[in-house]
């Protein structure tokens, strides 16, 4: 039977999938339908310095192949995760992946300190790249200076592994992610969603109240699987790839196109069992392809 | 909340634009309680990607029957009436929380409009075998779209409102309710204006109410933070609650309208 | 009902319908489906100055919602185009576009001159966003300084309408929208294709002989329409928009974000009578909700 | 080339893996030659979003009956499995040219493998009305996965090459190519590996031979220029030519492969 375990940019990990930011809360709901032990990680929803309420509804709409989404990062902020749900989630033999987000620049570094010592934190991912906020996020990921000054600020403030998750509303991925690398990123995950909107024809405006959301789902998986292949030829860090996995052959492809684990996300709305799903699938799959260890298909992929 | 493979007993149009989807789905009829819903998708395809939430219309645990009445909309519905005799199809839930009968209840007024009617019948049951009196208003567009009528005058007096006057009243649901009757407890699903509307009337008589709200879904299980609504505090603040968990049933005073 | 008549950037259109470059050849095989003067337009294959052959098959793969193509321009060149096809196709009374692309800038330049004087052309499109080939295309269409040089030189060398079709593979679709009109574009067309690729797992390699190929069809439609709102609030020259349409409900869309016309490419490929259905349905929404010029829904959405 | 709503007469399983599609379809029928194929979808959705091709296994123009054998293989083929009697679906046909049969042909060599032998059927039926003494070889993984046999024994001598050895030869279909007989015309349907084979047997022989290619298709009518095949003009230049279009059916010897 295959060797499911990974080890890079300091983490480890009991198998490649993680569970996408936002798509999976803190565990609480999840852990009603399955043991999330069996997971290789969870990041956990972005989390800010002070609670957010995020946008108002309509949040969600779906579109052909996946959703807009424009949640806004509400979140209790990062003093209640500390309090209420790392305890919670300390319980599971998973690794806990807090994705941060921040207003300024700054923020960035307050809440790598503060998680820094935090037990049962295995990384930060840190996210500059959500659509759906108007200061920061995504405009700080879009830019490689801002991508590279935000990296160093959470390099410097923590000792935890950092990935940095990367915007793919750029018009070259390889260049921001170079100067993350650049500024000490241990890995950078990718992608975020797409900025898209839907219109209510009837009403005549945005069906979502904050105009525009991010496209997440297999719509843009084949957006995301090139950007991934791009990035694996532009920096010698490693990759967490998503962007639209709903099966094992999916999360395949993008190990071969060179991420090392790869993270699911709308997919859990479309079966909620899709963690648990593609884990059975991508063993068996690699089973029967005489694949020893799962680190051997990484980046395999040649043209 | 479990994911359920149910098999499909039977699938009919009942009402113009008005399906109803029988199933056997013992696991979740074991669980299910007044006011809870599911998500359902009928394709096996990626489009459409959501699963649509749907309120549970008859719950019933011995034999492990669900039915589910469902308002033809868009791509989602549709696919749904595909569905025939002997098909699979996968359920989550049940999810949300449930209507709330206190014991206390003598007395209850029951509101529903359009799709929303499905949601209040297993309440109106509940009722009945608690021994409450129930005063069931239901509204529709004409006749043709009262749906579950009959059902509920099983359990209660069933008053009509139709817009167009072919049943009962002609005019809204709101229209005709009752000032005169001391409720414990108004129970209103439909139209955001309808409930906001017996919200506003029950407040009025000091009588508590229940809403079941409805918002579009991503996940339907509280992971996406996406169908939130607004609701007050105690301490006055507003926050966002998720419909899918922390609802679909609210005290009505608490909305945020 | 509704006059559908639009006049804009010099063109003349019966109604808002276009079909979209590479996605209905020179309308040969269309005509034997419908009548092609039923059409606003039709804008040809992608034309260069010397025949191409394209790229090597497979050059199509479908993914969710959508397809991936890696055609690369295969073409019979302008000569062939001007002896062959523009006979054909000036038999119908619809507004025919030429799309034009080059290996180097100056090809753009001897593209439009050598149209210029050629009866029967309404505008001509000028392709700087093929992600599929070497030289030129998409790198012509991701920099604004190419953009606009670009846009000079057809503007310069022909008295035709000049309609810039804009790349999705951007960071900011806006800038190179407003560097295009200041440079002396009539018109902009967006999108053309978002870049993708997807891996064969059996094989492990890029499923395309291309490797990367473009996504078009109904998975980036809320992607296309966000660039397209984007676009409409920075530049004032009207807009072409397209990506992903495949009804009616979806242009009317595309006509509230903010286009004056739009087109319909991958959409012929799930229903070969798209052009057509949708003009009827088109005609029958506008009528139902009273709209007495089809003019009057363009940039009606509001926020 | 037209847009016909088809209506299921029979869909069901005939091998492991492969299933028959029995259509009443009229107007594609009057029109169709063997060889032809068109271009199917069973959803009715944008995933799968684009229409599969699939060559015609029985045109009969008077009763408007047409048959499709397809295999099942990805996400289309495994919604075809879902059509019923009396559903209906859209075809787009007949698309692409067709087997050439010239008048001097007196004796043909038919080899098929795989998916590719349903659409020789229309061909050895069209050569044996015509009088022209029919070879078939027919070549599968094993027994089991030989389709319509019989239905070839009907218009000529049919031999089978299986992999397995559970019928006939044990080996590839190449691998039995009559050596010895002049045929006229060779007609080849299957792998690549298997065609090229063919090819190149036959030019050994000094045999004409076609073969029907197949690629990933965008349109299947011509349009978007997806379903190239590299072909060698009388000049010697190779030029990429449209299978949906300028095929399926090539002379053997013009293809590059
Ligand atoms: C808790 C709850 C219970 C419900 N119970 C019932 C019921 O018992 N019977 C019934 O007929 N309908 C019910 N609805 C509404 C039902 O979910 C929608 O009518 C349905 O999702 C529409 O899907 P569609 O594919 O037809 O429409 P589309 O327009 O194709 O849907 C597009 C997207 O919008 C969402 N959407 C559209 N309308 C609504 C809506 N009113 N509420 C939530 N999401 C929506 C869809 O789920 C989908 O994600 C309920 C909704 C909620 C939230
Ligand atoms: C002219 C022609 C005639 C054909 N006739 C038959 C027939 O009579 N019976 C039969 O079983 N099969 C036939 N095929 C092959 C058939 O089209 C594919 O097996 C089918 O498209 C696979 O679809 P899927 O959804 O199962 O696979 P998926 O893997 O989901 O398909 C993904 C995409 O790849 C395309 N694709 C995959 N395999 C092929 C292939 N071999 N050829 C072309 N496109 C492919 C699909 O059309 C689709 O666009 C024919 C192909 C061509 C080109
Ligand atoms: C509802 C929703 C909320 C999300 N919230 C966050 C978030 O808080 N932080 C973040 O980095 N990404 C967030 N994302 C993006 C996902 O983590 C992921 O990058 C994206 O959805 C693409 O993957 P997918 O197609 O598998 O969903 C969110 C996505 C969705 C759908
Ligand atoms: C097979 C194919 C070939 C294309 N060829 C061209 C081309 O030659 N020139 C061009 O400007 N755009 C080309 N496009 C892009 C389309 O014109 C259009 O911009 C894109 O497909 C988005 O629209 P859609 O989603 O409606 O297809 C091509 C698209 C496809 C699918
Ligand atoms: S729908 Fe996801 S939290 Fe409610
Ligand atoms: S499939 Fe489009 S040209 Fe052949």
């Amino acid at each position: 039977m295959v060797d499911l375990r990974l080890q890079f940019a300091g983490i480890q990990l009991k198998n490649p999938l993680l569970t996408a930011s936002g798509t999976c809360g803190y565990g609480r709901e999840l852990a009603q339908l399955f043991d999330l032990s069996i997971l290789g990680g969870i990041c956990v929803k972005g989390t800010t310095l002070e609670p957010r309420l995020g946008n108002p509804p309509p949040r969600i709409m779906e579109t052909a192949g996946g959703l807009l989404n424009s949640v806004g990062l509400q979140n209790p902020g990062v003093e209640k995760v500390i309090e209420e749900e790392m305890p919670f989630l300390r319980q599971f033999d998973t690794a806990v992946v807090v994705n941060i987000a921040g207003h300024q620049e700054d923020d960035y570094r307050l809440l790598a300190e503060r998680l820094d010592s935090v037990p049962g934190i295995a990384a930060l991912e840190v996210n500059i790249s959500c659509p759906n906020v108007k200061n920061g996020g995504m405009a700080f990921g879009t830019q490689p200076a801002t991508a590279a000054r935000i990296t160093t600020l959470v390099r410097q403030a923590t000792s935890l592994p950092v990935i940095v998750k990367l915007s793919p509303n750029v018009t070259d991925i390889g260049e921001i992610a170079k100067a993350v690398e650049a500024a000490g990123a241990d890995c950078v995950s990718l992608i975020n969603t797409l900025m898209g909107m839907t219109i209510d024809i009837e009403k005549r405006r945005p069906f979502l109240a904050n105009i525009t959301g991010g496209l997440s789902g297999p719509a843009l998986k084949p957006v995301a699987l090139r950007m991934v292949w791009q990035t694996y030829r532009a920096v010698s860090i490693p990759i967490i790839g998503m962007g639209g996995i709903c099966n094992a052959m999916d999360a395949i492809e993008f190990m071969l196109a060179g991420a090392s684990a790869f993270q699911i996300g709308a997919a859990a709305f479309h079966n909620p069992l899709a963690a648990p799903d593609i884990l059975a699938d991508l063993t068996q799959w690699l089973d029967t392809h005489g694949v020893a260890k799962i680190s051997d298909i990484i980046g395999e992929a040649q043209c | 909340m479990l994911l359920e493979k149910a098999t499909v007993l039977s699938n009919k149009q009942i009402r113009p634009d008005y399906w109803q989807l029988g199933l056997h789905a013992p696991q979740i009829a074991a669980q299910a309680q007044p006011g809870q819903f599911m998500m359902v998708t009928a394709a096996d395809s990626y489009d459409p990607f959501l699963k649509r939430p749907m309120g549970i219309n008859i719950i019933d645990p011995k034999s492990g029957f669900i039915r589910i009445i469902y308002l033809v909309l868009g791509r989602g519905t549709k696919l749904l009436t595909k569905l025939r005799e002997n098909m699979e199809i996968d359920l989550l839930g049940p999810l949300g929380n449930s209507w709330k009968v206190e014991e206390s209840c003598r007395r209850a007024l029951i509101m529903g409009g359009g799709s929303g009617v499905a949601t209040l019948l297993p309440l109106a049951r509940e009722l009945f075998y608690r021994r409450v009196k129930v005063d069931v208003i239901l509204g529709a567009r004409s006749k043709d779209y009262l749906s579950c009528a009959d059902e509920f005058a099983d359990y209660g007096s069933v008053i009509y409102a139709t817009i167009d006057g072919s049943a009962g009243y002609k005019g809204l649901a709101t229209d005709i309710y009752p000032d005169d009757i001391r409720y414990d407890m108004v129970y209103a699903c439909g139209p955001m204006k309808m409930m906001e509307k017996v919200v506003h009337l029950s407040r009025k008589h000091q009588i508590r109410c229940q809403v079941s709200l409805e918002e579009n879904m991503g996940c339907g299980y509280g992971v996406c933070m996406g169908c939130i609504c607004s609701v007050r505090e105690p301490d006055g603040h507003v926050v966002y609650k998720r419909i899918c968990k922390d609802g679909p049933v609210f005290n009505g005073e608490e909305v945020f309208w």
